[in-house]
């Protein structure tokens, strides 16, 4: 049976339902419990599983994060929560030399199975310090899975692969999705009530169109299907992908897709440089030289941090209008 | 402890109402959806804000967090900057960039941001190059009760210590961090305590009480000034509104919100005044009103400036030259 | 404090034995060039490791450093393993993935890493699975003092004491980190007066007296497994060699050396098996000599073991499955 | 007058020089003071300096770095050293939220001149937390010139020129070039006693070749090089591009490259994915499509932690020989 359900319910259904499966899974993080998660994620947590499993932590991210990992590796499934990715900086070590190498550094004989989860993204005013995304530099150290989901059937369908999966996973949850009254856009969508799982690896095909090839993820995918439906009234069709998680990254797809469409643009939330958008066209560099017809285009934050006014934000953001420019340049090229 | 002057006590009244008076404000147009992000209002810790910046001069620097506009103010900002650059204009403190967690006015040495407990090692860099200039100048850094689990407290506490810098941390405990109690997230009663880890003196005081504040921070800055090092000061004082506009605040017993009501600084101080200093009620409305004049103009101010153009936002990731 | 029995602390000599004839092994083969990296020994801290291991049971977990050998031993890995992945081999704890700074060993649940500070948190994690299990585990994290100042030290404590875990924390005073000496890294005479900043039991000791160690270490461990939560040990001890090999020693005077040379802790334990337990000289030798044994039998299955193929590079970033 | 100085030795001198010169630049980390720096970089600063110029600091990077931003927006010029790279995650937050940020977000009011020294790089048995290159993660953020030497020669003028700048600048030294006994490998070359700068953000062209374009930086330049010998031998004249920085990228050296010999190899000891291959590969890719007569291709670290064990560790580094076999591929292709 589907329901519809905003993102931020999709979430917090997987959790609930894992947790109720396995009593090894619980969650903690700041103001995860009685507050319900401050993006409404974990709304519903504390009162079906009570403190002691939905636990509020201090604001020691180190400390909390670390502690997931020791858990983990004694055999629990830790969710743990980092309010904003914004705010990794202050735990990184604990996420990508300890939770991301404890595996390896033990040549396979720990295992890290934890869900750290993240809000991520602008688009809301919020400024330099509560705005990015910065899911490209978990890819970039080895040891973590990159999930990035778009709608809530998969934010559901992933989440609990997630917890199930035996290592490290990061979960990337763009604040626009969540489908809160303060925040703007939000995301709903059918939902089945039962337990299910998204694989982590596969991308999606949004959309399928003949002549270029969008390759994106998380909020941008629902800027990218809008601007296709706008670039379809002037007769060009886009073929949209969804990679749904960077780590492991669905080449297969992407470089199918170029080969049919020949043209690709890469959209991206995060900096331009040095990440996902870099990472998407060296792939397609490599393996997909000979279908591309045009030179690769990217699209994405100009390297800079997000400003604070209206007005330079949303000029340095990705959105349907700068997507479909950039998809009729390509088509000129 | 000396008696505070009449004087003093109006102007430190006047500067606690300029704040109160001017969030309400901001309360009011944020809701209206005239100002984007977060809104993190200081209302009810005002007397923390003004008890210790009235010990401050303008070259003493003052850092702060995601809750900043009372310690902005106190500090002595140019309102029409501040409210400028609340409101995104090119006319801001910083020219839109920031906004309500970035505000910086080098004119003042004031800067603060978003990150719980980030603030911290930056006032121990202005307390050292304070230091290494020579300078009395003191470096004031001010944070909530749950930053001080952060990290950067301890790094940050053991370094201007041992370093002898003169850094006063001011940590303010309005009970909450977001949802999260202090029981909840502090494993000791009194965060002063704490500054035994660092052989420093530790002070705990009413932070509703403005002359209590004014005296343990004269105090502070006295010590730091002679080079005697930092000290590490606890205000007690209660978050009269949500962590940030919009908080639906379940987690908030009703009861204990309006006992806290009860103490609030700036009645408190009014009580003061027309009992101990023979202030009259119409002295006080005539404060009141004037200062509400200047957050009118502020904002018009503010309300009134152009936006930035959008490709501004290319500027000033790096600033041009250098010591060639 | 009851007396130790003469078997148990014929015991704890035994592996403090094993403990420095191991390393001082380790010392010549690395200065032959023949383990890559760098080289941390604990010359000197044996009776930490020891007296407080002595109280641990398997199901106990273990965190240490970039110098962990004398933890790894006295938590009672198998040293063949151990000297095999020392040595980058096929058969080492972790085929030679690890090495000597990354040492694991689940069936003991010992850990370690390399950056200073970060076990903390990790000791906490395993301390959280304890309680949660309803097991009466305990989880010890040794840490040196260099690491004190670290934000790991203030985040976990807290964390530890907020949710009474069953978590003890070691902190071995060797007096340096690297060339800087404690006095110049730490603002507090004694990292045990920090406990008070969590509301914990802080203990110093000395940490070269193997008996005083695991008297200290049992009472915070019976605590642990009371459910009481967790407590804080210093303990004195000094480095006798350099931070890793090679390490010129610039600033460590002469006298201090030969002054703490005076007070090791093998020696001094001699000293009290002799005069105070009846041990004969002879015997002392008989243990020596048998660990030799063991130490050459787990070198020669180092040196005697297959290199890993190149291509295991490729594995083990993630494991296969989960619970699905 | 120019002498032989190891790769250490002359970003001792350059420090030295600047701190002569201008006395609000002091240097602090941890055991830059009577150790004279673990990689010997630091070597007589604290002699002639003293205590008050050249300050070890407890193991605090978060302070220290943060104290580093804070004195620097007060008008000092600190050099602050991270010992090795693969510690900024006890710090990041410092590094990217307010280092990087300041001057951004006060809106170019404040200013930030610092310079964060850090040690690189494998290939000597350090394993999983002290090999690592990870100069991509900085480059992709906001706000850091990242700078990458990979000569004494360079290591001098970059340094002072970074010294100089009014911007923080991250300044990347590999361990294997410093010269130390206890390491492997290690550069000399001649380095003038003068004072000069060498400017941040200009690539070098450090061999020219008609047959293929090797991008790199640091260390591997060096492997290059030899591996360019080497098919120099068997005919193959490959050009290689010295990045030296990353942030600025200069573009330009490396799109008039290709243009001239439309092959392109990218070398790299960092992280193979969404790194600094990837965007090179990018840039390529977007502005150079048509020069390009084959796939690109990236050589670089294929995204595990290092491993200890020698073997395996050679297996992940790049070096001449796999230089080669990939150049040699190239042409193939
Ligand atoms: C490192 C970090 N973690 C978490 C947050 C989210 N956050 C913002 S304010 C806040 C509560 C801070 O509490 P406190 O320090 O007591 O300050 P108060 O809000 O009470 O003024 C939290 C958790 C953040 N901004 N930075
Ligand atoms: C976060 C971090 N900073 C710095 C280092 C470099 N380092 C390795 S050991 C060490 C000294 C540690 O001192 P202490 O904690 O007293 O331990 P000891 O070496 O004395 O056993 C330092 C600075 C590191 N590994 N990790
Ligand atoms: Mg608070
Ligand atoms: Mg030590």
């Amino acid at each position: 049976m589907s329901r519809i359900l905003t993102f931020a319910q999709a979430i917090s259904e997987g959790m609930a339902q894992e947790m109720e499966r396995d009593d090894r899974v619980f969650l903690m993080g700041e103001d995860v419990g009685r507050y319900g998660g401050i993006f409404g994620t974990d709304v519903g947590l504390y009162d079906k599983f009570g403190p002691d499993r939905v636990i509020d932590t201090p604001i020691s991210e180190s400390a909390f994060i670390g502690a997931g990992t020791g858990a983990a590796m004694e055999g629990l499934r830790p969710i743990v929560e980092l309010m904003f990715v914004d705010f990794f900086g202050v735990a990184m070590d604990q996420i990508f030399n300890q939770m991301a190498k404890n595996t390896y550094m033990s040549g396979g004989r720990n295992s890290v199975p934890m869900v750290l989860r993240t809000a991520i993204g602008g688009g809301y005013g919020d400024a330099a310090q509560h705005s990015q995304i910065l899911y490209s530099l978990f890819a970039h150290v080895p040891g973590i899975k990159v999930v990035v989901p778009s709608t809530p059937y998969d934010a559901k369908g992933l989440m609990i692969s997630a917890i199930r999966d035996d290592n490290p996973v990061m979960f990337f949850e763009h604040k626009l999705l969540a489908g809160l009254d303060w925040l703007p856009f939000g995301v709903k969508g059918e939902v089945p009530e039962e337990s299910y799982t998204v694989p982590i690896g596969k991308a999606e095909i949004k959309r399928t169109g003949k002549d270029l090839t969008i390759v994106t993820a998380s909020l941008m995918v629902h800027r990218a299907l809008a601007a296709a439906e706008k670039l379809s009234s002037e007769g060009i069709e886009a073929e949209i992908i969804d990679l749904r998680s960077l780590v492991p990254l669905d080449k297969e797809t992407i470089l199918t897709s170029v080969a049919k469409t020949h043209r690709l643009l890469i959209v991206d939330e995060d900096y331009l440089s040095y990440g996902m958008s870099g990472e998407i066209a060296a792939v397609v560099a490599e393996e997909g030289l000979y279908d591309l017809e045009a030179p690769v285009k990217r699209l994405a934050v100009p390297d800079v941090p997000i400003p604070f006014s209206h007005p330079m934000e949303d000029f340095v953001l990705p959105n349907e209008k700068k997507i479909a420019a950039a998809a009729k340049d390509l088509l000129k090229a | 402890m000396a008696k505070l002057t009449q004087e003093k006590l109006l102007k430190m009244y006047s500067q606690m109402v300029l704040i109160r008076q001017f969030e309400a404000r901001i309360e009011g147009i944020y809701g209206k959806g005239a100002i984007p992000g977060e809104m993190h209002l200081s209302i009810g810790q005002e007397a923390i804000a003004v008890g210790v910046c009235t010990n401050l001069r303008a070259d003493d620097a003052a850092t702060s967090t995601h809750r900043a506009h009372n310690h902005l103010i106190a500090k002595g900002v140019d309102l029409k900057k501040m409210a400028a650059e609340l409101f995104g204009r090119e006319t801001g403190l910083c020219k839109g960039k920031g906004g309500h967690m970035h505000l910086f006015d080098p004119s003042i040495k004031f800067g603060c941001g978003g990150i719980v407990g980030a603030g911290m090692p930056l006032a121990v860099g202005s307390g050292l190059a304070f230091k290494r200039k020579g300078l009395d100048s003191v470096s004031v850094v001010f944070f909530g009760e749950g930053a001080a689990n952060q990290g950067t407290f301890h790094e940050s506490l053991n370094l201007a210590a041992l370093w002898k810098l003169p850094v006063i941390f001011v940590c303010e405990d309005n009970h909450y961090g977001i949802s999260v109690t202090k029981e909840m997230s502090t494993a000791v009663k009194s965060n002063a305590d704490r500054a035994l880890s660092y052989g420093i003196p530790g002070i705990s005081a009413d932070g509703n009480d403005v002359v209590e504040v004014y005296n343990v921070a004269e105090a502070a800055v006295a010590r730091a000034r002679k080079g005697e090092g930092p000290s590490l000061i606890e205000l007690q004082t209660y978050r009269l509104k949500g962590h940030f506009e919009g908080d639906p605040e379940v987690y908030k017993p009703k009861a204990e919100q309006e006992e806290a009501l009860q103490h609030e600084p700036i009645v408190r101080l009014e009580k003061i005044l027309l009992a101990e200093y023979g202030v009259s009620q119409e002295e006080l409305t005539e404060i009141k009103e004037a200062r509400q004049v200047e957050i009118e103009e502020a904002i018009k101010f503010a309300e009134s400036s152009p936006w930035p153009k959008p490709e501004e936002a290319l500027e000033d990731v790096f600033v041009a030259g250098g010591a060639f």
